[in-house]
Parts: C-alpha cells; sequence; structure tokens
C-alpha cells in the first residue's frame, strides 16, 4: 500500500504528460498541462520545508557557535526581512523594499559573483591545459582558435580567424556536441522510463 | 610513456606515481610489475613465477615471509615509529579512530571499499594467464626445488611463517576465486567474525553492494592511447575466471607436489574448526609469542626487508611531503601486497596446513595478524590525512586574476577609442539577423523574449540594445514577454532607455512574466491569451492596447526574437514555437550559447544569430551608429587576447604549480 | 477520440517503444547473466577513494545534486545526482561519516530528507551532518555551497548534477581551498569547466552511469546496457540516413 | 555623483557599488567581507525565491482562484492536498503521505524528461545529423564538412559506451578496434567542442566582468 500508490500516482502522471508529447489531443493537453501547473504548485509548498530547514541549521549553527556562526545570523536576518516585507506587501516581489533590495543588493551581488567566473575560468584553464595530454591539446588548441576567431575585432588577420572559428563551431563542435546530447537524451530517457515503470523509486522511502 | 598497472592510465615517462590513482608506477625492486618481478640485484625482469633472478641468481622472493606483527612493533620503517608519535594534536582523531577500530574495524572498511581492490580483482583474470604461460616448467622448477629443500632443512623454526611467505605470487597465482570479492571463504569469515566486534560487521556485509562483484573491464582510450588491445586479447584467451583457476593451481603442484596432496586431504576438517578451541588463544598469548620470534626472524630476511625499503626511498620529486606521508603513499603499494599476504593466507594454509599437527592454530593467528597489521597500518595513517597530498597549499592565482583584471579594466578607464567601424566583415548569421529586422515592413509587431536572468544581463544586455534599437529604428511594434520572473523588469528598463519617448501599449508593451516556462510555452503557442492574461505595467487586459489587435496566436508575430542566456529556454522556444507554421524566430543569445544555436541556424530554424558582446559590436557597426557595444569591444578584444596569453604561456613555460 | 500525431511524434513512440522493449530485455539478461563488463569510470573510482580517506579521516563529504529540481526537465539529472546521494548517505550511515548535502531547490530538498531517510534504515543510524538548503538562485547556490564547505571543513566535494555555469564557481572554489572535488553535468557548456576544474569528471551522460556503478543494482545495469544497443541503433540509424541521404532516397 | 540625497536609487547605487567591491574582494584572497556579501546574497536570494513562490504561485494561481470562484476551479483542490501531503514529511509518523506528492512530482519529471529528451533532443539531433555527403547534391566543401559532422557525431557518441563484450578473435575483433578508432575520434571531437565551449564561455564571462567594471566607474562618475 505505501509502496503501491506513490507507484501508481507516478505512473499514471507520468504517463499522461508523456502521451501528451506524443499525441495531439485537446483534452490531453488540458488535462497535461493542469497536471504541469500542479506540479509547479506542489513544489511551491516544499519551500515551506526549505524554510524551515534554514531556520532550524542556521539557529542550531548560531546557538552552537559553530565556525562561521555570525554569518548565519545576516543570513537569517536578509532572509526575514525580504520574507516580511514580501508577503506584506500585496504586490509581492514587485514591492518598493523588495524590489529595491533585488536591485541594490541581490542582482549586483549575482552578477559580480558571475563577472568572478571570468577568473575561475582562467585559472581552471591554467590547469587544465597543463594536463599536457592530447585531450588537453586538443581542447587548447580549439579553445585559442576560437579566442582569436572573435577577439581579432580589429586586425585584417580578423577575417582569417574569422572563418577558421566558424569552421570550428560548425563542424567539429557541432559533432563533438550532438553527440553529447544525443548520449545525454538516452541517458534522460532511461532514467525516466526506469521511474515511470517503478524501476526505480526515489520517491518511496 | 608509463601505463598504471591499477588504472591503466598513461603517465609521463620518468612518472613514480599514477597521476590519476597515485599507484606506484616506478616497480619497487622485488615488486611485482605487471607479472614481473624485478631483480634487486640486477634490476632484470624475471617472470613473476620465479624464485631466483634468471639472471644473476639472486633470490627474488623472500624463503620467509616477514612476519608482519614485526612492523609495528620493531619499526624497521620510520613512518610507523613516527606515526605512534603523532599524538599531540591528532589524539582525538587517533580515539576515534581507535573507537571505529574497536567497533567496526574500519580495516575492514577499508578493505572493502578500497579501489584497489576492485582493481586488483580486475586485473587477476587479465594478467595471470601471461603469468601463466610463461611460468612453463623450464627454468625454475628444478632450481625452486632444490631451494625449497634446502630452505626447509635450514629452516624448520620458520617454517610456519614461511607458508605466509609469498605473499605477491599467491594472490595471482593461487586465490583467484575470492580476490575476486566473490566470497570469502567461510572459515575466514568465521574466524573473523568473533574477533571483531560481530555486529558491527554487518556494515560490512552490506557495503559490498557497492562493488559490482564480477565487473570485468574493457576501456575505451582515456587520456591517451593505450597499449593497444592487450585486454582484448586477454580476454579473447582465457574469458572465464573458472577458467584461470585450474590451470593457476598447476604451478604449485608442480613445485611443491606433496605439500598439496595433503592439503587436499586434510582440507575438509580445517574448514570447521572448533571455535571454542582457538578463541582462547587467540588473544594475548599469541602476540607475545610473536614477538619472541621477531628478532630471529629479521636477521633471517635482509633481502626481504631490503624489498620492502623501497617504501623508504622516496622519490626526491616530492620533498616538501612529510615523511609520513611518503610512508603512507607507499604504504598503498605495499598494502596491496599485504592484502595479497593476508588473503594469500588463507588458501596458502590449507595446503600447509597438514605439515603441522595444530590444524585450528594457523588460520586464526593468520587473522590476528591481518587485523594486527590494518590496525598498525591504520595508525600510521592518519597523520597523512590531516595534511592530504592533493593540497597544493591552497593555490592562489592572484596575478594571474590582476593580468586580467588590468585587462579588462585599462581600456574602460582610458577610454580606448572604439574599434574602427568595418574592418572585418561580420559573420553571416548576424548579417542574416540585420536583414532580417531591415526586411521587416515598418509598424510590424515583433515580440521579444527576455529570457535570460539578471546575472546575465551584463552581456545580455549589451547584446539586447542594438537589435532593440535596430526595431525601433524599422518601426516596429515591439512587446515583450519573459519565461524569467525577471525579465520584464530588465526589459521595461532597456525599452525606456533606448527609446527615449514612446507611446505605451501602442508602440511598446510589457507582456510580462509566463510562468511554467515549457508549459507556459506551450500555451502562448497554442494561443496568447493562454499564457498571457495581464499585462505586465498597468495590469490591464491585453485587448485593452491597440498593439495587440489581432494577435492572437505566435504566427501573427512577424518576428520573434529570443534574447536567451540559457540553453533550455532557446530549445523550448524553438521546439514549442518554432515548430509552428509561419513563425519565425531569431535569437540574439549569450557568446556562450553560440556553438547550441549554431545547428538551428544552419538548418534554417533560426533565421538569424547574434551571440555574445563581440557579434553585438558587429551588429551595432551595420546599423552604423556604434555606441554602447562598441565602447566594449576593446576591453573585449584586449581581456579575451590577454586570457588566452595566459593560457597559452601557463601551458607551453609553465614549470610546476 | 482523437489522437493525431505528427512524423516526430511517430518516430518519439516507436523510439520510446523500442527502448522499452531494450530496457526489459536488458533487465532479463542482468538477471540471468550478470553484469557484463563496465568501462571504468574514473570519477566513480576517485569517488570510492575520496569516500574513504573521509572515512579515515572523519571529515565531512560534500554532496550537490546540482541546482536542477524535480517536477521538471531536469528531474533526470538530479535524480542522477540523488543517486550519487543515496550512495555517500548510505555510506555516511554504515561509517558515520558526516554528509553534508546543499540544495539550491525545495523540491530536491524534500528528496533528499528521503534519500537520508532510506540510508538511515539501511545502515541502522542516520549520517552525520547536515542538509542545507540554501537559495534557488544558481549563482546564489554555488556561492553559499562553497561557504559551506568552508566552514564544515568538507574532506570532497561531490557535484554530480544538473549545473549551469555556476558549477566552476563551486568547483574553482573548493579547488582553492585544496578540496578534492568530482564532478560532472550534462550541459555542454558547462562541460568544459568540468574537465578544466577537476581531474575527477564525468562527461554528459556518464552521470547517468553512476547509479549501476555505485551501486550495482540491477535496474541500473540494465539501463546501462539499454542506452548502449539504443546508442548502437542511433549509430546505424545515422549513418544509414547519411548513405541514404547521399543517394537521395530520402529528403534532403 | 548628483547632490540627489537620500534618493534611494542613488543610495543603491552606492551599496551596490559597496557590494561589488567586497565580493571581487575574493580574488585578492578569501575574506571575511566577501563571506558577508555571499551570505548575504543567499538570504536574501532564499528569502527573494520564497516570497516569488508565495506571492506569483501560492496565492495567485492557488489560493486566489480557490477563493474567487471555488466552483469554477474545484480541481485546485488537488495540488492544494497533494502540498499539504507534502508537507506531512515533517511528521514522521504520517511522513509516506508525502511520498505521494513527490511521487507526482517524480512523475510529471520523468515525462517531462523523457518527452523532452525524446522530441526536443533525440530526435531532431538524429534528423540533423542524418547529412547528405553527396558532393554532387551539397558542393564539394559541404560534403567534406557533412562527413565529418556525421563522422563525429557517431564517433562521440560510440565513445560513451559503458559496457563491452569480451573481445572476439577475427573478423569480430577487427570490428571492436574500429569501432574503438571511431571512439577515439569520437572523443577528440568531443574536445574540440570543449574547446570551443570553453572559449565562448570565457567571452560571455569577460562581457560580463567588463558590464560589472563599467558598472563600477558609472558609479565613481567616471
Amino acid at each position: 500500500m505505501k509502496k503501491v500508490i506513490p507507484t501508481l500516482v507516478a505512473f499514471i502522471t507520468g504517463i499522461i504528460v508523456l502521451a501528451d508529447f506524443l499525441i495531439y489531443n485537446p483534452l490531453l493537453d488540458q488535462v497535461s498541462n493542469s497536471l504541469l501547473n500542479w506540479a509547479l504548485l506542489v513544489a511551491a509548498f516544499a519551500f515551506i520545508v526549505g524554510l524551515l530547514n534554514v531556520l532550524i541549521v542556521h539557529f542550531t549553527r548560531i546557538i552552537k557557535r559553530e565556525r562561521g556562526w555570525p554569518y548565519s545570523i545576516v543570513l537569517v536576518l536578509a532572509m526575514w526581512l525580504v520574507i516580511i516585507f514580501g508577503v506584506l506587501d500585496p504586490r509581492g516581489p514587485q514591492g518598493p523594499i523588495v524590489s529595491w533590495v533585488f536591485r541594490y543588493v541581490q542582482y549586483p551581488l549575482q552578477a559580480t559573483l558571475f563577472a568572478m567566473l571570468a577568473f575561475f575560468a582562467l585559472s581552471a584553464g591554467y590547469r587544465a591545459f597543463r594536463r599536457q595530454t592530447v585531450d588537453a591539446t586538443i581542447m587548447l588548441v580549439a579553445a585559442s582558435l576560437v579566442f582569436l576567431g572573435q577577439a581579432m575585432l580589429i586586425s585584417e588577420w580578423g577575417k582569417w580567424f574569422a572563418a577558421i572559428k566558424d569552421w570550428i563551431l560548425s563542424v567539429p563542435t557541432v559533432a563533438g556536441m550532438r553527440g553529447i546530447l544525443l548520449g545525454v537524451s538516452l541517458g534522460v530517457i532511461a532514467t525516466g522510463l526506469r521511474l515511470l515503470l517503478g524501476m526505480d523509486k526515489p520517491y518511496a522511502d | 610513456m608509463i601505463y598504471c598497472p591499477i588504472c591503466g592510465t598513461a603517465n609521463r615517462d620518468g612518472s613514480k606515481f599514477c597521476n590519476e590513482c597515485g599507484a606506484r608506477l616506478v616497480p619497487q625492486e622485488g615488486v611485482h610489475e605487471k607479472g614481473h618481478t624485478k631483480c634487486p640485484m640486477c634490476g632484470a625482469l624475471n617472470p613473476e613465477s620465479n624464485e631466483v633472478c634468471s639472471q644473476c641468481g639472486a633470490r627474488l622472493k623472500p624463503l620467509v615471509s616477514i612476519p608482519p606483527e614485526e612492523l609495528p612493533l620493531e619499526g624497521p620503517a620510520p613512518f610507523i615509529k613516527e606515526a605512534g608519535e603523532v599524538k599531540p594534536e591528532e589524539e582525538d582523531f587517533l580515539a576515534r579512530l581507535r573507537e571505529t577500530v574497536g567497533e567496526e574495524g574500519p580495516p575492514e572498511a577499508e578493505e572493502v571499499f578500497s579501489p584497489a581492490t576492485p582493481e586488483e580483482a580486475r586485473q587477476v583474470p587479465v594478467f595471470p594467464e601471461e603469468i601463466i604461460k610463461e611460468i612453463p616448467e623450464e627454468e625454475i622448477p628444478d632450481i625452486l626445488a632444490s631451494l625449497r629443500a634446502k630452505v626447509r632443512e635450514e629452516e624448520a623454526l620458520f617454517a610456519e611463517e614461511e607458508e605466509e611467505a609469498p605473499p605477491e605470487e599467491m594472490p595471482r597465482v593461487e586465490i583467484p576465486s575470492w580476490v575476486t570479492g566473490e566470497e570469502r571463504p567461510p572459515e575466514e569469515k568465521a574466524e573473523a567474525a568473533p574477533e571483531e566486534a560481530p555486529e558491527e560487521e554487518k556494515p560490512e556485509v552490506k557495503a559490498p553492494p557497492e562493488k559490482p562483484p564480477e565487473v570485468e573491464v574493457f576501456r575505451w582510450p582515456e587520456e591517451e592511447e593505450k597499449p593497444a588491445f592487450a585486454e582484448e586479447e586477454i580476454f579473447k584467451e582465457l574469458p572465464a575466471w573458472e577458467e584461470i583457476k585450474p590451470e593457476a593451481e598447476m604451478p604449485p603442484e608442480e613445485e611443491l607436489p606433496e605439500w598439496l596432496k595433503e592439503a587436499e586431504e586434510v582440507k575438509p576438517p580445517e574448514e570447521a574448526p572448533p571455535p571454542a578451541e582457538w578463541l582462547k588463544e587467540v588473544e594475548l598469548p599469541w602476540l607475545e609469542e610473536e614477538k619472541g620470534v621477531e628478532a630471529p626472524v629479521m636477521a633471517e630476511i635482509p633481502p626481504w626487508l631490503e624489498a620492502l625499503r623501497p617504501l623508504e626511498e622516496v622519490p626526491p620529486a616530492a620533498p616538501p611531503r612529510r615523511p609520513i606521508e611518503e610512508a603512507e603513499k607507499e604504504e598503498e603499494g605495499i598494502l596491496a601486497g599485504l592484502k595479497g599476504v593476508l588473503k594469500a593466507q588463507g588458501a596458502v594454509a590449507i595446503p600447509e596446513r597438514p605439515a603441522f599437527s595444530e590444524v585450528a592454530e594457523v588460520p586464526i593467528k593468520k587473522d590476528l595478524l591481518q587485523s594486527f597489521l590494518k590496525l598498525a597500518y591504520t595508525r600510521s595513517s592518519p597523520p597523512s590525512i590531516k595534511v592530504p597530498s592533493r593540497r597544493r597549499g591552497r593555490r592562489r592565482y592572484w596575478l594571474l586574476y590582476l593580468v586580467l583584471f588590468l585587462a579588462a579594466l585599462v581600456p574602460l578607464v582610458v577610454k580606448w577609442p572604439p574599434m574602427p567601424v568595418g574592418s572585418p566583415p561580420s559573420p553571416p548569421e548576424v548579417r542574416d539577423f540585420f536583414e532580417v529586422v531591415e526586411g521587416l515592413p515598418s509598424h510590424s509587431p515583433v515580440l521579444v523574449a527576455f529570457d535570460y536572468e539578471p546575472y546575465m544581463a551584463g552581456e545580455m544586455e549589451a547584446v539586447a540594445r542594438p537589435v532593440l534599437t535596430h526595431l525601433k529604428n524599422r518601426g516596429c511594434k515591439v512587446a515583450v514577454i519573459s519565461l524569467v520572473p525577471t525579465g520584464p523588469a530588465l526589459a521595461q528598463g532597456i525599452w525606456d532607455e533606448i527609446a527615449g519617448s514612446y507611446s505605451y501599449g501602442e508602440d511598446f508593451v510589457n507582456l510580462g512574466y509566463v510562468p511554467g516556462r515549457e508549459a507556459g510555452l506551450r500555451a502562448l503557442a497554442s494561443g496568447l491569451g493562454e499564457a498571457v492574461k495581464y499585462e505586465y505595467v498597468e495590469g490591464k487586459p491585453l485587448d485593452s492596447f491597440p498593439l495587440m489587435q489581432g494577435i492572437n496566436k505566435a504566427s501573427d508575430w512577424r518576428l520573434v526574437v529570443i534574447l536567451a542566456g540559457e540553453p533550455s529556454t532557446i530549445l523550448w522556444w524553438i521546439e514549442q514555437v518554432g515548430s509552428l507554421p509561419g513563425v519565425r524566430l531569431a535569437a540574439a543569445v549569450s557568446a556562450g550559447l553560440k556553438p547550441y544555436v549554431m545547428p538551428y541556424y544552419q538548418s534554417g530554424q533560426l533565421e538569424g544569430v547574434i551571440a555574445g558582446v563581440p557579434e553585438a559590436a558587429h551588429y551595432e557597426d551595420l546599423l552604423g551608429s556604434p555606441s554602447y557595444v562598441t565602447s566594449f569591444a576593446p576591453a573585449q578584444a584586449l581581456a579575451v587576447l590577454i586570457a588566452l596569453l595566459v593560457i597559452l604561456a601557463g601551458n607551453l613555460f609553465g614549470g610546476g604549480g | 477520440m482523437d489522437l493525431a500525431m505528427d512524423l516526430s511524434q511517430k518516430v518519439g513512440l516507436a523510439l520510446a517503444l523500442v527502448f522499452l522493449l531494450l530496457l526489459y530485455a536488458s533487465r532479463l539478461e542482468v538477471k540471468a547473466r550478470g553484469s557484463p563488463p563496465l568501462r571504468p569510470l574514473r570519477a566513480l573510482e576517485s569517488l570510492r577513494r575520496a569516500l574513504n580517506r573521509a572515512i579515515e579521516s572523519g571529515k565531512p563529504v560534500h554532496v550537490s545534486i546540482g541546482t536542477g529540481s524535480i517536477g521538471e526537465r531536469d528531474t533526470a539529472e538530479s535524480m542522477a545526482g540523488l543517486a550519487v546521494l543515496g550512495y555517500v548517505e548510505e555510506q555516511g550511515s554504515y561509517y558515520r561519516t558526516p554528509v553534508l548535502s546543499t540544495f539550491a531547490t525545495p523540491s530536491t530538498l524534500v528528496a533528499a530528507y528521503d534519500a537520508r531517510r532510506k540510508a538511515t534504515e539501511a545502515g541502522g543510524t542516520p549520517p552525520p551532518g547536515r542538509i542545507y538548503f540554501l537559495a534557488p538562485q544558481k549563482i546564489a547556490y554555488a556561492a553559499g555551497a562553497s561557504e559551506v564547505i568552508k566552514d564544515e571543513e568538507a574532506q570532497v566535494n561531490v557535484m554530480i548534477g544538473s549545473f549551469g555555469y555556476e558549477y566552476l564557481l563551486l568547483g574553482e572554489m573548493t579547488e582553492h581551498r585544496g578540496i578534492e572535488h568530482i564532478g560532472g553535468t550534462t550541459d555542454p557548456r558547462v562541460l568544459p569547466f568540468v574537465y578544466a576544474s577537476s581531474e575527477n569528471y564525468l562527461l554528459g551522460e556518464e552521470i547517468f552511469a553512476a547509479n549501476a556503478y555505485l551501486s550495482s543494482n540491477p535496474g541500473a545495469l540494465a539501463s546501462l546496457l539499454a542506452q548502449d544497443r539504443m546508442r548502437t541503433l542511433l549509430a546505424v540509424l545515422i549513418v544509414v540516413g547519411m548513405i541514404l541521404k547521399s543517394l537521395g532516397v530520402i529528403g534532403g | 555623483m548628483g547632490t540627489s540625497g537620500l534618493n534611494p536609487d542613488v543610495i543603491g547605487g552606492w551599496v551596490a557599488f559597496a557590494l561589488t567591491l567586497l565580493v571581487f574582494s575574493y580574488l585578492i584572497r578569501d575574506n571575511p567581507l566577501y563571506r558577508l556579501a555571499v551570505h548575504l546574497l543567499v538570504g536574501v536570494a532564499a528569502g527573494y525565491a520564497f516570497v516569488v513562490a508565495y506571492n506569483t504561485i501560492i496565492m495567485r494561481r492557488l489560493v486566489g482562484p480557490l477563493l474567487e470562484d471555488p466552483s469554477q476551479n474545484a480541481a485546485l483542490l488537488i495540488p492544494l492536498l497533494l502540498g499539504l501531503l507534502l508537507l506531512s514529511k515533517l511528521l514522521p509518523r504520517l511522513g509516506w503521505f508525502g511520498n505521494i506528492s513527490m511521487a507526482f512530482l517524480f512523475g510529471v519529471g520523468a515525462a517531462l524528461a523523457i518527452g523532452g529528451g525524446l522530441l526536443g533532443t533525440l530526435w531532431p539531433q538524429l534528423k540533423a545529423s542524418t547529412l547528405s555527403v553527396n558532393p554532387a547534391r551539397v558542393g564539394f566543401l559541404t560534403s567534406i564538412n557533412n562527413f565529418i559532422i556525421v563522422i563525429g557525431t557517431v564517433g562521440s557518441l560510440l565513445y560513451f559506451y559503458f559496457t563491452g563484450t569480451k573481445a572476439r578473435s577475427g573478423i569480430a575483433g577487427l570490428g571492436a578496434r574500429f569501432l574503438k578508432g571511431w571512439a577515439t575520434l569520437g572523443r577528440w571531437m568531443i574536445m574540440v567542442a570543449l574547446g570551443a565551449f570553453f572559449a565562448t564561455g570565457m567571452i560571455a564571462f569577460i562581457s560580463l566582468l567588463i558590464a560589472r567594471l563599467r558598472f563600477m566607474l558609472e558609479v565613481l562618475g567616471w
């Protein structure tokens, strides 16, 4: 019972949504769309679990004075401020305070962290290409040519590098990427089928 | 190239340890490598089965095994001593360890986990046939026989140890079946259980599933080509375990015929030793006894110890490491051997036991030995864990970072002149994009999807601006929509800046956020009203805006421009909307998506592509009004070049870390 | 009832059915003949080894299953990560090694609690170590996770699942802190950085094999076998398609 | 900057500027200010996500419609129930009820994954990979490129073989060798692709970096 019901639920919802992919049928479409919508709603409830998790974890950290506990205070306070102002304001995330926080705190922090990826990519590349294997060498050469093709905006050589870059991006890269994507889709489909068939039951305790 | 015997990785010539798994590549003297034993005296490679070197006659295999308990007690290897001394900071750690040892026997755990074990297990089937083939009776047997005879005469005392002697040899040749990890011989289990806390054995028993039991190996070329098809050929000849076994048992039979015969006869009785009896003996008395034996044994086995020593002669390549660590490293190498010893005991013991009347005692000792040894080794390992060798000193790349930072910053600060217009020809996909927009009749409704997260805005804004500017210049009626909750605000901001003055609802309308991603897009594909009910800025129904008059389905837009920062969103648009009849898609994406979208451009699903800042600069160039992006471009170009140079320089001239 | 299908849907259905059959056949085969020989995956070997070290040192293992969720299209990747998490949790439960895990989406968080419950059932005690929910925004998640790793002094960082560029942030920061990391994801954009930031990487679909390699669960092994047969089929289809197209037999 | 005093946008600009600096300070070394910024981000982001979930999903799409027109939207009671069941996971005894909700999510997700995999990736990529290599039909250069794409796609697909068989002798062995060579070629193609993705990714990151630097210069009024 405890296992059968969830398995059935997974199977039935899965089959309906999958069938909608494979068959044009207005009724099916409608049912499937509401299932997708429900999934969004159900997943939103999980946020409550997430919220509790954050509170419990960080309060324990603060109480036990674990390493880095002052940061936990910052984290929890920031979270609560946003939640309180967001929930009280009928416009939610569009409310003045939350949107100010978004624009001037969250956005610059995120954008800067992403900008740091330039440095991290540099150091990762610096290490990886040094492996001096055939693989790393091929990768380095391909990367260098694409770099040159994109960077040479000024020089007359630009067009040659641009041509090479275009060829790399549209021939071997496409081949390699397709291999990866096809393979990934095999893995994805196999994983999904296993789940639908109940061979895998990640939802059952 | 040197190929790692454990994982098969190709390593640079001269490497001492495998880059992948850390296994020793340079064979230790007297230690086997790929079925061969290197002579400690002359360095010649001998078939593993040789007891003496075929070149110089030096002994390759110890006559007597090293009594393992000697390692910790006598301490010929410095690391063990050190391990004992490490106490100060590690105390709690050691305590924990002890606890674990007591409770659940981490040594066992280690054995179960040790990646070496599955590898060993896998490779056993691989190499033996070579060995077995080479074993042929030609050189060895007679010498061996005589030697053995001598040994036995001389060392009747130590005969007991001798049974454990050929540790490296045994696992390969004699005991394939359970080196594979298939099953332990029943006696072993029986012995092990009472000695270690029985409940804690459980995990061990449960753990095995982690290792697919009879996994065999096949490889694609990993980093580099492997020695072509060695394994395959091997498989060809000796595919199954079962086939190895009989053959494997042959050599010993030939060498020591009497033993074996006896062994076979006596086997059954030993397998069920009365537990009560030996339990008495197990504990301390035995240990003391062994201690007593130690000294003489030591004297007798210098060659063996010599063979073991290489542990200490650590490659000079790693001077900064602490000796303990080295020891630990070595230990890995040894441990493999040791494990062999331990496992071999059971099997070897079986033939030998008959020679000694006390049937039950022998295996017990071994088991104790085993646990003791492991204990010793685990004790010695913690220090090395404190400073794992992987910790390459928490590298900082601040110099690299500084260079890149300056490369990006300086052109911005000094306001480097914008790039000369029209120098290199724009890529065709950018020109196509331009032509598509250029070809739109004035007042065409165009849908622009702002599908990037705010963190990509820095780049995407540079891509979006020239496109929106062009649309505005063409007099198109632009509606924006977003699959990302934050998209509408970004869109609004950019449009406000570009357009200056416009009539909202007539020239521009913000349709807001479509939740549900794919599902939302599918709804959008079936009808706009399904996905979007209210407009974003004023929250009014869509019909109330002049721009939206006559637009019901996706194909009513003359063009759909996707501004995407993630591959998934662009794929959704192509799949869900692009497949509808009459819909024209063009994409302006992050540079990182270029390889993703190129196939769709080539297949005609996308009518034009702009990827990243460099191409956006081209677009501005085509527009003839270089401004925003173009002021970006020099810094971009310089930073990219510098990054490339740094990577190349690091790769070509860089030495160690 | 209206059951219209276009070509791609027909092909899709056919491929799905073939896959299903292969899956079933492979299941039977694995049952009958046991595991097929498997290509060694270094990263998974390293994972075992790293776990070993963590068990010895008593330091925590950090597992991240990425920024995907459950109930959306990245569910399969999240499941691959959950399989690895389940394995690590189980080991953590046996050997009392702390297992940290961090989550970006609440649905995966709930799944993680389930994984822990399962591990507790299997191993007797819940593994020490915490489950952290951070934030669904990818980069915030990655930065936060690297702080957790630092604060908890993790010994190993395992990142297998659905990752975008944030992988690079997490991977490099753990690298800078001298922590060993093992990772894999499916997004081709991110793969070069997976490859670059660690020597223990799983490329693309290899993450889906983790379950089979680590647990030797027959279902997972069967799925590998089925995947490989499907792969052969695809290769043949592509080559045949190329020939037919070149000869002008099919459109083009 | 201007004299607008307490204009929230001006303050915001400086706050953003300061936070940007804090994050960049990591590049010199890991430091408490950076960590402060990150924890602030995690807190704010988690709170924001919760607000979005609450406001735009739970309230607008579930509670709102249910309150407005219960009879019309009765079906929404199901997700409400499932959502509440999910919360039962917090109670040890009743935890298994939550499995139903999880099963629902997994089922939907698996179907999306399969459907997307089949129709979104497998079939389109398969179709796109069957290219003509007949020079007479597509031209010489294209035919060569197409050939490389086809061979490379198949090779990189083959590279991922997980299971193998024991090699046989003779012709079968030859076949294995051939496949192995092909897979090696495929691996190289993958590496080229990785190199290209590395470069394009790096270009994107550099653009983001420059955008950030520009923002900082703007705040400084440069």
